[in-house]
This record gives C-alpha cells, structure tokens and sequence, in this order.
C-alpha cells in the first residue's frame, strides 16, 4: 500500500480539465494551499470547483479565479472575491450558491451513499425554488441531492502513510466531509508521520478515504482578518 | 442559481467596532446589552457577524453559556493577545479568536447537523428587513452584488429561537419592519424576537407584539417607523438599558 | 451550567413509563450498564427502547428485558436473546428490525434535522415493503425516517463536567449518534475530569448534546465471545 | 417487520474453527484460500462472521489489506493473545480482536457511511441461497428463529465487490445456488462472485458464468449441484488450491 507522492505537482499530475475538484477550507483556514498552487501552475482548465469560499483575491483559490481556470463554483460564501463578482457579472463563471449546512450536508451524503435528502434549510425561500417540498410531521422541508467530485483536496495537520488524518482547530471545517466524497481524494498535511504513530481513537478522517498524500513544500497559513485584543485589560 | 446582491450589514464582515459612527455606536450597544439579557445559564447560542458577535462583551455575570461557531466549534473566546493569533482558529466572520476551557472542534458538516438539530437554543443575527409573519431577509438585494447565504438560512430555520438584531430603520430612515418583505428571504416565519434600539418586539400567531419600548419614546413613535401593525402588549414596559 | 448528577438513579429520575429510550453499545461493547441497571431496579414500564442489540440473556439490557420493562424495541441483531425470541412468539414485545446502516442512519437524522433520507440498502427486500422507493440516476433507493427518543443512555470512556465525550476503541460504536438524538441525553464516563482537562481537537461528542453525566458506579465491562489465540506461534 | 428466522449459517457467530466437524473445515479451508487470492494490495475489505473471517489467515505475502469492521473498526488485528483481550475491542461478531498499526475507530454511523458510499472494496459474506440474477439470501427463514439482519443488507448493497462464501450445497446435498432464491433476500442482484469448495462462479447479466471447477470434478458434476443453469466459461480452468 503505497500511497505517499513526491509533492503537490506529482499529486496532481493526472488532474485533467474540465474536473469537477472539491477544496477544503473555511476562509483562508485550512485550505490545501500546496494543491491549489500547484493546480494554477499546471493551468487545468474548464474546472468545475466546490468549495465554501473561493479564497481571496490574489490568494487561494483566487489564484485559479484570476487564471480562468474555473468554469463553475459551487458554494455558499463569496464575499471576499470582487473578481468573482465581476466575472459573474459578465459571465465568464457559474455560480451556484447553496446554504452552508445544505452545501455541507450534500457533500456528506455525496461520500455516505445517499442520493437525497430533506432539510427545512431554504424552504419557503428562492432555495426551494424548483426543488421538490414535502410536509413531515406538520413542517416543510426541500429535497436537497448528494455533491460528488472527481478529486478533493484536503488539507490536515498530521497524517500518516496510510492516510490517517488528524485536523487541527477550526481547520477541519469541510476538509473530512469532502475527502470521502471523491473518486480521488488527495490530503496535503504539514506533518507525515509513519503508520502507527497516530492513536486509533484520534483519527479524523481513516486512510480508506485517501488515495494519495504528501507533505507539503510550504505553509504560509495566512490569516484573513487579523482581531486581537490589547495584553492588558479585556 | 445565479445570486446578486449589494453589500450588505448582515454579511459586513469587518468587526463593527472599527468602522461605525459613534452614533450608531451607541444604538448598537444598546440592541446588544437587551439582547444579552436573554441569555440563560446552560444556553449555547450562535452570533451572527457584525453587531451580533457583540452580545459577547455582555453576558451577564453568574451566567455560563458557550458561543457556536458555524465553522466548528463550541467555545468561542475573545479574540487573542497580539502575538497568539493562530490561523487555524477563525470565527464564522473569519476573525482570530481563541478558545476557553471546554472547547470543541468539529467539522462543518457536523456544525450544521448541531443546527439544523435544533441543538442551539439561540441564534442572533442582523437582517435588512424582518415582516409581521417573521419573516426575515438578510442576505441578498437582486440586482447589485454578490455574496451568498453562508449559514444563515440553516441558523434560522432551526435555531430554538431567532432574535433578529438590528436598527429600527435604514440609514434614510425607512422602515425594516415591514408588513412583508420585499427582498429575498432567508426565512419564512422563523423569527421570534425583534430588538431593535427603539423597541423589542415579539412575533406571534396574531402579529408583532410590542413588548418594550426605549425610554422616552411613545408607542406611536415607534408605529411610526414601522411599516407592519404593532400590537402594544398588555405588559408594555420601558426597554431595560 | 451544572450537568452533573451524583449516580445513575439520580440521572433517571424523571424517566416515566412509556418513554421512548435509545441506548448505546453493540452487543455488551460500550453500553451504558450502570444506567440500564439504574433503570431495572426503578421498574420503569412501557418503554420502547431503540439500541443495535438487547443485551445477552440475563445482563445489559437483558434485565430489562426479563423484567418485561420492554413493549417495544427497535434494532438490527438480536440473536443474542433467547428470552426475546420466545416473546416475540407470544407477542408480549413489538420488534422491529432495520438494516444495521440504516438504523444508524435514521439516529444519525434524527439528531441532524433531517426528517427522511434515501438509501440504496434493502432495495428488493421485504426491508422496502410499504416504503417509498425512487431511481436516483439509474439506481433504485428507499426512503427511511428519522429515529428521535425521549431519553438517550450512552456510555463514554472520559468525560468533562460540560458533557464533552471522548469514547475508547470500538465501545464508540452507537453511542456519539444517539447523544444527538434525544430530548434528554445522559451520558455515563468510566473518568469524570474538569472542563478544559480534554484536548479540544479530540472531543467525539461536544457537550451540548449532553444534559446530565455522571461516574458510573461499577463497570464490569463483560466480554460476550472471549477470543484468544496463543501466546506462542500464531 | 417482525421477522422469523432460524439458526443461520450466516449469522451463526461462533467461531467456525471450534464448532464444525474435520470434514467441512477442509472445505471451508479451500474456499478462503481461493478467495484470498482475490485480495489486492491496498484493499479495504469487510469479512462476515463465520467462515469468511478465515480469509484474513490466508492474506497472499507481500500485499497489505485493511480489514474493516462494521462496528466502527478499520485494522483488525488477530485474536489478542489470552490475558490481553480488552472488553472494547471486538468485531462484529463480538469476539475480542486486537488492532493493528495504522488502525482507526469511528461510530456506527461512520462505518456504514463507509460501507453505503462504496468505499470498501470487497465485502466476503456467506448465504443460504444465491441465485443466477445474484441476489443473496442469509438472514432469515419465516416461521423460525428471530436474529435480524444487521449490517448484510448494507455491505452486498454498497461494497465495490460482493463475494459469496459458501458451501455448494446444503447439509441435505440440496442446491443453495437456485434460479431465483426462496427466502427473504438480503440484496436483489448484488453478487459478484460466488466461491464454493466445488467452484468459482462468476455472476454475469447472462447469468451465471462458471470459470474454475475444483480438482477432479467435472461441469455435470457442478451443475448437478446446483439448481441455476451454469455457462461453461471460454477460459474454464481448474481452481487452485
């Protein structure tokens, strides 16, 4: 069982266009940013990505924003990307945006062999519309159905040769959902450790859910909005 | 689907504190502080960003409740000492934070499970308009800009309960409180408190109950600044700093 | 905030006849024992209990079982129960059995605010009969209902005074989905320790599922097939 | 549901190895050493109670497989040795296992999001009856005995690779391999592969392609044990031991 690669190019030789990738990260926090600049390096093109945020501009996902590399975004925040705004504006990218617990729900039943799904999330909203409703016990719920990728990128702390991931803090976000809902799941980790060396009752996410990992060339981690408070008084 | 929206308070994700008026300042602080009072021992509550995250500066004392954030985590601290900021730990408003004693992290599939369980006995967040039914809109004005509904559709269809937190009226002074909402909803008649810096209002079955109103003003005063009928509730008091 | 009970028969208290109850465990690994003894010796009648197993004749819920506290029990295996076979014969117990996935699943809904779900498993089953069946892109699946209780017992290894869990090895197994499912969740812990004494990365069950916990009396922690092989060779 | 079922071979969670006369262990012994040979390197592989946890003694050297059990188990390691064994620790038969490096525990719920998302890629299982359209019965028998179907429905439902474990023929030297089953199915058409001490079948839209015939037995002698017409495959060879 081999499935450590070289590095981020190596991970994603086989990436090719029109993909349909799934990239972790909540913010800035705990994105594969390894993956994702090896992914504008390379230049796939006609990518479909789903993924909460799309970075910022200049940085993360906005990197494969501002190459054109994306063709549609699935998500549920944007704010941060006037970019997208534009190219939304003039066309040049779908965007579907979903609730964040739905788009997270979907994901997880994407990995967890469920088709489909009822939430209360959206109904009586523009959400709902075109989507099936259905009263349960006296209260409205929409039909939601399972997101699938070709590839996911996620990004954990430490992992192990087999796959074994341990996230750190709020950097798990969507990074465990996802990388049991691809075809191939790729984890970058700041720390490869041999197979052992994690507890078994800590594991995150079991290496059945990774094909192929590697630690990453480089962590800037950046910080999005830095708040902090004065030493004294608070 | 293709969302347009403008910028919006609700989604305003710089920290309210730097960048208001001190008028409004003043208002807000006023909507946090009643709002804060609502809280009970035992409660986990989710902040919206912006004004909401405020509520924080204000649990009253003898109280312990534990913040959510919609990211994956329950704990929620200040924000931390210059110098011990960690990137792995953000807020919902992509803040640093820190954590305090009893933290959890999880993922955010299993954040929304925790809400759309009904597991969070309150959520408070900001809207651009909020209608008699309880209805509330806050994340998106067709037309100008882009942004998303993040958590919020999930925190308002399934909290236990939804306070809104906002000022009573627009910068022009139109009214928020509306007979019914114009814009897209977030959620169809979720709401179940409304504070404002002029009054705390109560939807219910038969309309929006007038509870509390801020000292020195009238119960006309407030009707007049907003759109939907109110109902002056038998109990109608003076607004608690 | 006080989650803190003194003992088992103080934590169930206020459990009435008739009280829809999910317990955790698969076979005797990980249940909650100190509360099903609690509850044997409180008499407690009518109950439907949701659990994978029902114990073994005579231990775990088997006491419960032998006491005819049970009227009707939801579940995936129950080879174990001699006693129970014959009273489903003579009809003193109702007994429904759900495939193992999707009778977690149903919990796992129940806590997650999803009312009704699609599962490929027991398609072409008597699993299915009188359920509603769907083809999601070419595949045939069945729709199954969320499961909530009135009361859910688990059983943790370590837990805080805030009702953060942390389950050990395979006694995990049911008990983090049903802490999530019920109005009521009463957690018992082998450790009791301070807030702030787990490591927050490696909670399993976050406190705010957790109404009451305690130190459980007694753990005799039974073993159902002792299993060995020699200490040489092998 | 209420159901009725007999002491199944299937379900039956004694350890085979201390409760089957010599006889039948040899069988049994054939067939799990051909099934092993069907492990690859890097599989995630759930093996049933009974007869096919022996699968795991005959793992070809050289390749690394996880064994994943659906109790909340990936990495099962042999029987502990006496004294080590740990209340738990067990699989999904109940017996105390112990883990090996790389090992990972998660909940129920986990595991058969695991198991429905098709992430294993082999599930070994044993049957009553297994039909030529491949779908598979070994949970029940109405009128009987009451024991449930715990986790089979899910792993012949989702597993990548279902294979039948079995022996041809019952006791009695009735078929189990059937036109079309007679008891309450586990899963309608979902059998890959089905391996007895007699052959290696192979389960196709056309039906039932026969590819390996033990040592010394001769198609008739196959189909005569078995209800299902079989097709002699173009490459039909004898099956290694």
């Amino acid at each position: 069982m081999n499935k450590v690669v070289a590095n981020s190019e190596d991970a994603i030789r086989d990436v090719p266009d029109g993909s349909t990738i799934m990239i972790g990260g909540f913010g800035l926090c705990g994105i594969p940013e390894n993956l994702i600049r090896a992914l504008a390096r390379k230049g796939t093109k006609n990518l479909t990505t789903i993924s909460n945020n799309v970075g910022v501009d200049g940085y993360g996902m906005g990197l494969l924003l501002a190459a054109g590399q994306i063709h549609r975004h699935i998500g549920s925040y944007v704010g941060e990307n006037k970019l997208l705004e534009q190219m939304v504006l003039e066309k040049k990218i779908d965007l579907e945006l979903a609730p964040q617990g739905t788009f997270s729900e979907r994901i997880r039943a994407g990995g967890a062999g469920i088709p489909a799904f009822f939430t209360p999330t959206g109904f009586g909203t523009i959400v709902a519309d075109n989507k099936e409703t259905r009263d349960f016990d006296g209260r409205m719920y929409v039909m939601e159905h399972a997101l699938k990728a070709d590839f996911a990128f996620v990004k954990a702390w430490k992992g192990d040769k087999w796959g074994n991931l341990v996230y750190r803090k709020t950097a798990r976000n969507f990074n465990p959902m996802m990388a049991t809902a691809a075809k191939i799941t790729i984890a970058e980790v700041e720390y490869l450790v041999e197979v052992g060396e994690i507890d078994p009752d800590l594991v995150h996410t079991p290496g059945i859910y990774v094909k192929r990992i590697f630690q990453g060339e480089q962590y800037e981690r950046r910080i999005e909005r830095k708040t902090v408070r004065p030493v004294v008084g608070c | 689907m293709e969302i347009i929206a403008k910028d919006l308070e609700a989604n305003d994700q710089r920290p309210t504190t730097m960048s208001k008026p001190a008028k409004d300042l003043d208002k807000r602080e006023r909507i946090v502080k009643r709002i804060a009072r609502e809280l009970r021992d035992g409660f986990y509550v989710n902040l919206g960003i912006g004004m909401p995250t405020l509520v924080a500066n204000h649990v009253p004392s003898g109280i312990q409740v534990v913040l959510q954030s919609e990211n994956g985590m329950l704990g929620i601290g200040p924000y931390p000492i210059e110098g011990q900021e960690d990137p792995d730990l953000i807020n919902a408003g992509k803040e640093t934070v820190s954590e305090m004693p009893g933290t959890s992290y999880f993922s955010s599939t299993d954040s929304f499970a925790m809400i759309r369980g009904g597991h969070i006995d309150l959520s408070v967040l900001g809207a651009m308009e909020v209608d008699e039914e309880g209805s509330i809109a806050n994340w998106t004005i067709p037309g100008k800009m882009i942004k998303g509904m993040g958590g919020a559709m999930d925190l308002v269809a399934s909290a236990r309960r939804v306070i809104v937190a906002m000022e009573h009226t627009t910068r022009e002074g139109q009214p928020k409180i509306l007979k019914k909402c114009t814009l897209p909803l977030t959620g169809s008649k979720v709401v179940d408190t409304i504070v404002t810096e002029m009054a705390y209002i109560r939807v219910t079955p038969t309309g929006l109950v007038l509870e509390e109103i801020a000292v020195a003003l009238t119960f006309d005063d407030v009707q007049r600044a907003t759109e939907a009928r109110l109902i002056p509730s038998p109990t109608l008091r003076t607004m608690e700093a």
